[in-house]
């Protein structure tokens, strides 16, 4: 299903991306900042700027506070963000006066892998004892606003490659091994909240802070979400059904990626 | 270098990356995104310096070709892809396969590297920030300690400070005298700067008189040690006000990138084969 | 106070005072020559609030005011004097004489002062620099102390965030939602605000859009709680655009607050029965 | 004498407080950068840009680099300074970067009481045991500017209340209890390298730090420095004699002080 089109409850089809990115922009309908990152946390935070959220306030990390972009960018340094922002600020001041001062609502993060507690690696993956474990881009600013943000969620595609047992590498904390981790190790913002996927949305249990799928996109099952997923994925008592993509979401999507 | 004046001085790029940058030292070309020096690190594959310690928070492309190029033998970083791309392939290549060289690595996230600036441009041994908690990064460095704050004992990540031999940053404009402004997003240049014993820029003019700009952060030229002009010396990257980011060029650069007979043909073709610095 | 949006509120500067500012409280009013916020410290003084904890570098006239006025248990400092003219007469006579009431004092020099508000803005419980050291002065605080780097073992001072309840500041412009410019010489003035629970801005104007300016700080609204318009609040400072600095009140003010009852009268004259706040 | 008019070796006249202030200018030959107080300090940097080093970069620890005010300011936050200035920072900016970074060539300041290592108190003066002690602003930036300067400049006129056996408070550490005490301190510049008075000039002592008459103004005995100097003061083992003021110098000066 996966990068597929399917057919919704109204009149419009839509990819699984678009899915997963209509349902992380209603996840920031609370938020009154959000510190983006780019490729989908970006898609969703501009989303959202355009539905639910016109006063969401975009945070990027090359400084931009308040960004206000027509398109959406390709990078994180697009000029637009700095000729659109409320304020410009340094990078060193980004990441102490605005970032770890806990003064952003919402950290948008992607990953390579997630584990059963929401912790994040993006630094590296095995791929067995013959070959070096294969790089990836690193941390950036992913372990300070896992840390800092008031709360954090978490955008990713759902396959077993993604959500692991086992994290090759701890990049960024979650909920680390599980309630009350955050606090012992000092971690001052909630952690991640949400893990919004192309199948549904997992939760962390109010009790353990393990994950457990509390919400699926209209036509998927239990079965497809435990099957992609790296360990046994325990349930809400209720899993309830996304909304599907209204025509105004979809609209203000589709004008975004083609501006 | 210096003048009796301590004004930095004009100079064409190939003369001031000789001058500057030498085998073996420690350089950070810093840009966040923005303001990338491709025309500085083009002149340092040029003259094959080498054994280089590259510091940058996004190695970026322009740090990719330098890897491939095989002139780095340790990079400091907190960020190696291709943004909004994807992959860096020289990066990989070099650190998976050790081609053409291996690659030593320490590896920061963006708050760390920010604060190693930080403390470098201010004199300081080191930075605290609160960071790094819980994650398998700082068992990977020896840049990364504890503090206990004295006041109320929570103990907090310490990072090292980072005083490269030289930084290099591309700016939009310069006077004769070498006072230097750049604006728009101006990321971590100040502090990488500050914090250089050596600091070059390539600027897209030269100017007058520099009118202060909104956002715009001011070197005086006697914290510059040499200034070159190199109209376009950012591209793919961008310089506000003088050129849009090519974002085509960063999308191409992967397969290219991909490829290591690709890769070093391109870079025949486009550095080494390609004009020198542009007289000042 | 703060709206659902989380954006300033426009209020007059009574209304404003009133709703953010408390007995007992820790308050920074801050500005560095340029932009103090005098209207604000005039209405805290009307107002009778008292039992104040001062923060401020530069006390200056504004806290020689706040002082001779009895509101002040405690200043927070580096450097109590009226600039080019002498002493704070009020400062010195409760401080030496106790008058109205006994000041305690919490001393520093500014580049630890300057390093507390980054640590507070910065959400750290303290900051690091290379200063203190030979000095009387760490042994006379509880807020000075060391720090050995973990990678030099170098001994540093560290000095203790300062997290003010209120942070009442001065600056050219706002815009209807609360959203702040200022620019000239903008001190420690974003670092004070950051770090405070609470912040008002008095103005100059209120505008319908925020041009960016050379050298403006901006502070986006959803940082700011309470904005007032009151143009020539900072006075007898000045706003750079709008005013020049009233050098002849400074030199003025020194017989005056020389003076106990000479003191008292001009308070008495200039502020407790001086028109209130400006409406916005 | 102090304060009064002198004559001199031309044909003008001039006061005590601009002989300190010209012989002060004079000490800026060789510095690119000076940290500059307010009142004589500001006076004698302003004046050696209009005389013998043009390119002088002034900077005020209210944020300007690089100042160029046409009139001397009488603040150190005077509009003039940030309009002219090259750069203006904020001021953790300034301390951090700028003079902690040890990027300021000479700090000239001034001063309450000198003790005879250079040590300076701007804090308080003991007034007898009735009575408490006299207050005065404070430190200000000279901790910081005393230590992390290439060295330092001290300007002050020149009685037994200003130059002291024993300072009542450290406000400023110059060379400690001697030659060697900055460094065990970790003081990275050279600290005070002159003290230039109404009478003449005193420098520390190669071997010792101890501050020694060298200079004595046009017209003036060492027994009148003696005599205003609160320690036994020694003496250089040739004691020149500073050049009286030039016009032009005295031109300047005035023209400044008169805009």
């Amino acid at each position: 299903m996966s990068d597929g089109t399917m057919s919704g409850g109204t009149m419009s089809d839509w990819t699984s991306d678009e899915l997963m990115t209509v349902n992380a922009a209603r996840a920031l309908a609370g938020a009154r900042s959000c510190f983006v990152g780019i490729g989908l946390p970006s898609a969703a935070a501009n989303l959202a700027r355009r539905t639910i959220r016109p006063d969401l306030v975009l945070i990027y990390e090359s400084g931009a506070v308040g960004a206000k972009p027509a398109r959406l960018p390709l990078s994180i340094g697009d000029g637009e963000l700095a000729d659109t922002a409320d304020a410009v600020v340094s990078v060193p001041e980004m990441f102490n006066y605005w970032l770890q001062a806990g003064r952003i609502d919402v950290g948008f993060l992607g990953a390579a892998q997630v584990d059963r507690f929401a912790n994040i690696n993006t630094t590296l993956v095995d791929r067995g004892q013959d070959r070096p474990p294969g790089r990836l881009p690193g941390a950036g600013g992913a372990p300070e606003i896992a840390a800092n943000c008031g709360e954090v969620l978490i955008v990713l595609r759902h396959s077993t490659r993604n959500f692991v047992d086992r994290l090759d590498f701890v990049t960024s904390v979650g909920h680390g091994t599980g309630r009350g981790d955050r606090e012992r190790l000092g971690l001052r913002g909630r952690g991640p909240v949400a893990v919004i996927t192309d199948l549904g949305v997992m939760r962390p249990d109010p009790q353990t802070a393990e994950l457990v799928l509390t919400d699926l996109h209209p036509g998927v099952t239990v079965d497809q979400a435990r099957a992609a997923t790296g360990w046994p994925l325990k349930t809400a008592d209720h899993v309830a059904v996304t909304a599907p993509p209204t025509d105004a979401e979809l609209a203000a999507l589709r004008t975004l990626k083609a501006a | 270098m210096r003048d009796d004046d301590g004004m930095a001085d004009i100079r064409t790029l190939s003369e001031a990356v000789a001058e500057l940058i030498h085998d073996g030292d420690c350089v950070a070309m810093e840009g966040f995104t923005h303001l990338i020096p491709f025309a500085a690190a083009h002149e340092v594959i040029r003259q094959g310096i080498t054994d280089l310690t590259l510091v940058r928070m996004t190695p970026d492309v322009i740090y990719d070709q330098l890897i491939g190029a095989g002139l780095v033998k340790k990079l400091i970083f907190s960020w190696g892809g291709n943004p909004g791309v994807g992959s860096l392939h020289r990066f990989r290549d070099a650190v998976e396969n050790g081609w053409p060289r291996p690659l030593e690595l320490d590896e920061h996230s963006h708050a760390g590297m920010a604060n190693r600036y930080v403390a470098g441009a201010s004199g300081l041994p080191f930075a605290v920030l609160r960071g790094y908690r819980g994650t398998d990064l700082a068992g990977r460095t020896d840049t990364v300690a504890t503090v206990r704050c004295p006041f109320t004992g929570e103990e907090l990540a310490a990072v090292k400070a980072i005083n490269p031999d030289v930084t290099v940053i591309h700016a939009q404009q310069a006077d004769r005298e070498g006072n230097v402004q750049l604006w728009g997003l101006t990321g971590v240049q100040k502090e990488a700067a500050l914090a250089a014993r050596r600091v070059l820029v390539t600027v897209e003019e030269i100017v007058e008189e520099l009118t202060p700009h909104p956002g715009g952060v001011v070197l005086p030229g006697w914290v510059v040690t040499a200034v070159a002009r190199v109209p376009g010396g950012a591209h793919p990257s961008y310089a506000a006000g003088y050129s849009v980011r090519d974002n085509d060029f960063y999308q191409a650069w992967d397969p290219i990138a991909r490829d290591r007979d690709r890769f070093t043909a391109w870079i025949r073709e486009h550095v080494l084969d390609s004009e020198g610095a542009t007289a000042p």
